[in-house]
């Protein structure tokens, strides 16, 4: 055991799989000798060679098609995408082929990579260092979304994800790297090390893909978040005092809709809150799913609390996010509907 | 503005159009046994004649000629031949099939036999192939069954991708075919990947994949080359250049600049341009590439210079972009035909044994056809079951396809 | 007025923007000489010159690109992406540039340009021609998103797209280019010239974006489609004999809230249709949107009726299909809850 | 397996790391003037030894050399040197205010002056750029308001892109200058498209547009060089080859098999690859690839050889990766050194005029800089109207951006 923050939990998670498997090895921009521009593989190429975490060139759709090749040999890839902003030029690569390819081949042909990559604001990063795409991973088959929101979890999910027989989307809330960040940008910054979740088992160990967490118990209200917004949740519900349970959701594909419609019937409300823009976000398909699942358990609207249908502005950092205030009303809404 | 001359756009077009006449005097064709062959460890920028020129080995007097003939023997050749010929009865057989409406698609590689068929000859069995499309002649070449290829093409309850792609899209991890994509490009990147697992494990098996001269337009052409540069990975990186993409001309690709073998070059790849109709040409550039990579070389880039004598695919009329006879005025020959005659010069082959060739595998594809139409054609409603259409989204069903599976009740 | 199909009425809007306008030009793989695969640039060539409508290589992120750069230098690029399963070498592209340019240079360069793309199902295209890639593009801010159902609104709406000052995706649904299809596909296929939407101006006339129609007018239920799907709506309402309102969509984004929630006012009751996959498809974000706006008025579940989450296969066309029945199965279930 | 030597997987590595004494001797440097000058409608083909060397005009001596010499008026090479060194101090200035707290981030150009500064001075004022973020330089040489410029990286009330992007973004259509995007290379294509429909409208400007090493990797790169090819398109392709891509060195990008410029020669487009730390050569070689536009000729790629002589960005701690010193290593010497050099030389320069040059330079961007903080710093609270945020999205603000802007409260 080991107080550990998220990058040294993901770290970790690394370590100990190109421990374990000598089919597992790590690539990306920057992350050999360097150790990734977030540090994430600090140390792992010094530790197990060269050629087991190494730099690539600058061309996501290579890292991506190369990682498709090596996991249809048999390979355990493991790759980083330097910011999520930047998945996009191989997003043909992850749609069109790590999704398809067992179905197409009707599993002739698998492909287990892991695809990690920072996403997310409140860094000052401007519109092409806070996106949050994971939406339009979501709407693909084939593929697995995972976002974790403590170092416990993003090691445990990590390995799992690195070990499931498909790919995986592992999107790390780079705001949360540091310290369980809440959306109080004004107030000094914690550190991991105080929080429970930053105590990590040193080795092996997984925590399940397609399971949610319950960050808190509550009755009044459900709160369904991920990522640094399970902290944001977390202080709207003690500032307004409301009994709310905060599910965090952990995998958005498969999405753990028992717990989620175990909360709802119980509460009978509910918040989704993501930092991704609104239309057609990840917020969408819960909305759907809860009341598809639990229409006659609803005693209000489901609010979303989401960042707006703008690019992320520089300047507006704190008026984009979507902050313990903004959950905070929705809440309160939600509770005198 | 200054008083400048008015800039203006080029927009490339090929030289005849239909009802003209075609004539591809244009292309210069060096003699047979003209080019030099390097040492394998040759430098990217030494290859760079033999990225602009065309190397060839069969003759016009149909024998062999200079550095780059690579004295196969009689069997070799003759497999070559039958393989060749089987792939076009083939074709044929199954573009039939599609105009009786037992499939929706088809796609034909007349023309381009040698270039699957004699790389199938000179890589390994274990080598691993990333294709194209019109590279069926590598299944073909490798013993995979006929009637499965088929069951393929008509979505049956045989098809061993369970009616799940289009017509031509085979996948045999067996046979070392990666699974066909309609998505052009994307594939020759991750065969890049697949060479540098390959490296990686220190395995020996060696990768060869095949794109189009019009798809090497996508990013992932370059993709490719840049990462197999890069990593110096065990990879021959082919391109076939028929001269068409459905019905934009090779100059739409940038053929009217450069050669596509010279793309290579700019790589730091050492990078070869062979007459795609010249099945011996073909195997000897195949061989040397082989060679490179299994010594830790790394890649080579081969041009295939060769002519899609039919149209695109079953969904295509090529009268209406490129005049009807061009096929015929292409100068570099038919594949099969040049190899049977080189096999007639030698005196081990004659129109009365090549003829009763043609006979036999004719019958061996009826018979294949046959058996696989017992298993159905695409809406006979002979297919897999329904409910093989949820499976293999993931490798566990999760419970939104489950659920979904059920509201289809299945 | 003459009677068109789509592809007649979709060559008819470029050709009299190609005539009225200097600045239009259009390009793509295969609509020069030959005429698009699909014909709708058929003799465009001819008549305007080679200069106004080419053929381009085959990299669907250079036609964007180029695009975007002819946009910013003040032409009105009209692009064709031959399948829109081919559109995703281009995301980057479109989301991280045309979508982004207004926005990041506060006005200086703008992007209008559209981007017309045949899709979905229901021509044996197999997973790789039948795709509906549309909530991929719902979720990126900045752009538009548009389907027309028929002749007349389709060269309305694409020459308002081309005349539109942002970039649009302008998406086809392949299956009625020649006929209205209503999902029975073993009946009879009817021809255009039946219906009475086929009747188009000759010249130049729009449809507005952003405001739907009313395919039917009807009180029991809503019933929300956009494409193909309007007529298989039209079919089912037909069917049951349920006095539906099918609201034809025509834009996604911005979606003509007014139109939806008047209709589901009236109703209470509501299906949403899309041939694309489930999870995250923009029937999430239209249920997010519904139960949002007419939360009380709600009588039953939303219902979705969609493709599956697995990729369209070749074989399983009308299985996969969300035809009549289905959607009829929905329209009962919400009548009956 | 058969009895064969396995493979092995090569992963490129910088011959020096920190602790290591750098060392560039395997750089070979040619003479200045040593390179030949060829006309502009030259063959692609024709320009490999170029696209393989580098072009150098100031020498040693400090004197011009060759066929390359521009023989550029005094002025001009005045303007450039004040035009580097005022780039050069605006850097540092801005670096500073970053490290002061004043905005999130910046990024420097330094040892990189020329590239920017000298292609301003080749092109015409209203040629078009697509830059990436290290040519600051084109908009100090073209005249935009430095205050604005640093209103932009403050992000304040003034900032002309409205507090949206990140420092040193900057966009001006008036300055010809693109609207910078974070996501390297989507540019490099764009700038073709621009040219193209310059083209197509007969208009008389040109194209130029620059991409980094590193960013050579991505598919977009090939896009800018196929599309330009195809269509003649008239655009420059500039690659500044600086060694570096944040961390990997120009081997992780390709540039250990070959130089970026045979990139071009192989897409059938001119290439040149030239000394970019050299002002004339620069210069030299911008004229060259404008005219060849200007003539309707198509396009060029230059790769400017260079070194980045400092961090990444403010993010960036290069002495974790490189040795501490190797900017002082780097052979091709410093461009403001080299060319106030070439002006002592000339007899119309000397060591005083550049010091006082320098303090009056200072002196501008001091009070520049004050008057730009006077609009506000990042997170001064001095911001565009929180209105704003929302617009510009579209033309005209849909219902569901002004429901959330009322959500909002703004
Ligand atoms: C990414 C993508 N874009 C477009 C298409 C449509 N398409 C299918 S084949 C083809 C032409 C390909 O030409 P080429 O690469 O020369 O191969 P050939 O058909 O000549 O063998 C096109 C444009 C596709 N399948 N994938
Ligand atoms: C598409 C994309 N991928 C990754 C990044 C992250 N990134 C920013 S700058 C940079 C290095 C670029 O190196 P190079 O092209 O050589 O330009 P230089 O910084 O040396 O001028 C990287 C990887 C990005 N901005 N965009
Ligand atoms: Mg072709
Ligand atoms: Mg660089």
């Amino acid at each position: 055991m080991a107080t550990m923050n998220m990058i040294q939990a993901l770290n970790s998670a690394m370590d100990a799989m190109l421990t374990k498997n000598a089919d597992v090895l790590i690539f990306g921009e920057d992350v050999g000798y360097f150790g990734g521009v977030f540090r994430a593989t600090d140390g792992l190429q010094k530790k197990h060679g060269r050629q087991r975490c190494f730099d690539s060139p600058i061309g996501e759709a290579g890292i991506v098609a190369t990682a498709i090749g090596m996991a249809a040999y048999g390979l355990k890839p493991v790759i980083e995408i330097q910011f999520a902003d930047y998945i996009y030029p191989a997003y043909d690569q992850i749609v069109s082929a790590a999704a398809r390819l067992r179905y197409r081949s009707a599993g002739d042909f698998t492909c287990p990579l892991t695809l990690r990559s920072p996403y997310g604001g409140g860094i000052f990063g401007g519109q092409t260092h806070s996106q949050s795409p994971e939406a339009l991973f979501t709407h693909v088959c084939g593929i697995k979304t995972v976002i974790p929101s403590n170092p416990y979890d993003a090691k445990g999910l990590l390995i799992s994800a690195i070990e499931d027989a498909d790919p995986v989307m592992f999107f790390e809330p780079k705001r949360i790297y540091n310290g369980p960040f809440d959306g109080h940008h004004d107030k000094p910054v914690q550190p991991w090390s105080k929080h429970p979740l930053s105590d990590v088992p040193d080795g092996y160990y997984t925590v399940p893909l397609g399971k949610a967490g319950i960050a808190r118990e509550g009755n009044d209200l459900t709160v369904l978040a991920y990522g640094t917004m399970v902290h944001v949740a977390l202080a709207a519900a003690q500032e307004t005092g409301i009994d709310a349970e905060i599910v965090d959701l952990r995998t958005l594909i498969p999405v753990d809709i028992e717990t989620i419609t175990q909360s709802i019937e119980k509460t009978g409300r509910c918040v989704i809150v993501h930092e991704a823009t609104r239309t057609s976000g990840f917020g969408a398909e819960l909305t759907a799913l809860v009341q598809e699942n639990c229409f006659y358990h609803l005693e209000a609207p489901i609010e979303r609390v989401t960042g707006w249908d703008t690019p992320y502005p520089h300047a507006f950092e704190w008026q984009y996010f979507p902050g313990p205030d903004r959950v905070a009303d929705a809440m309160r809404r939600a509770m005198e509907a | 503005m200054k008083n400048r001359a008015p800039l203006s756009l080029h927009i490339p077009e090929p030289k005849h159009r239909p009802g003209d006449r075609p004539d591809f005097s244009d292309i210069k064709v060096p003699k047979a046994g003209e080019m030099r062959r390097p040492d394998i460890n040759v430098a990217a920028k030494d290859t760079l004649d033999l990225a602009y020129s065309l190397i060839r080995v069969l003759g016009e007097d149909n024998e062999v000629h200079g550095p780059w003939a690579p004295m196969l023997d009689l069997e070799l050749m003759k497999r070559g031949l039958r393989n060749m010929m089987t792939t076009r009865i083939y074709d044929d057989r199954m573009y039939r099939a599609q105009r009786q409406g037992k499939t929706s698609f088809y796609m034909k590689c007349t023309g381009e036999e040698a270039i699957a068929v004699a790389q199938a000859a000179a890589l390994d069995a274990e080598d691993m192939c990333f294709p194209t499309y019109r590279q069926q002649g590598l299944l073909i070449a490798r013993g995979y069954p006929m009637v499965d290829m088929m069951c393929q093409v008509y979505s049956n309850e045989r098809d061993p991708l369970k009616g799940r792609q289009l017509p031509i899209m085979y996948s045999s991890k067996k046979h070392g075919f990666f699974s066909i994509a309609g998505n052009l490009a994307m594939h020759f990147a991750q065969a890049v990947g697949w060479a540098m697992a390959s490296a990686y494990k220190n395995d020996d098996r060696i990768v060869s994949t095949w794109i189009g001269d019009g798809s090497t337009a996508e990013g992932d052409f370059h993709t490719a080359l840049v990462f197999a540069a890069v990593y110096r990975a065990p990879v021959i990186l082919n391109i076939v250049n028929n001269q068409w993409a459905i019905s934009s001309y090779q100059g739409i690709a940038g053929g009217e600049e450069s050669t596509f073998a010279a793309r290579g070059v700019g790589h730091g790849i050492p990078s070869l341009r062979v007459d795609g109709n010249d099945f011996l040409a073909v195997y000897a550039v195949t061989k040397w590439a082989a060679d490179r990579a299994r010594a830790n070389l790394g890649p080579t880039v081969i041009e295939h210079f060769t002519y899609r004598a039919e149209g695109h695919s079953t969904s295509d009329d090529p009268s209406r972009y490129r005049p009807a006879d061009e096929a015929k005025a292409w100068p570099l020959g038919d594949p099969i035909d040049r190899l049977k005659k080189h096999l007639i010069a030698l005196g081990k082959w004659s129109d009365a044994e090549h003829t009763a060739l043609e006979k036999e595998i004719d019958e061996q594809i009826r018979a294949a056809q046959k058996e696989a139409e017992s298993h159905g054609t695409l809406g006979s409603g002979k297919l897999p079951s329904v409910k093989t259409m949820f499976e293999d989204v993931y490798k566990e069903m999760p419970w939104h396809i489950r659920r979904q599976r059920q509201e289809m009740g299945v």
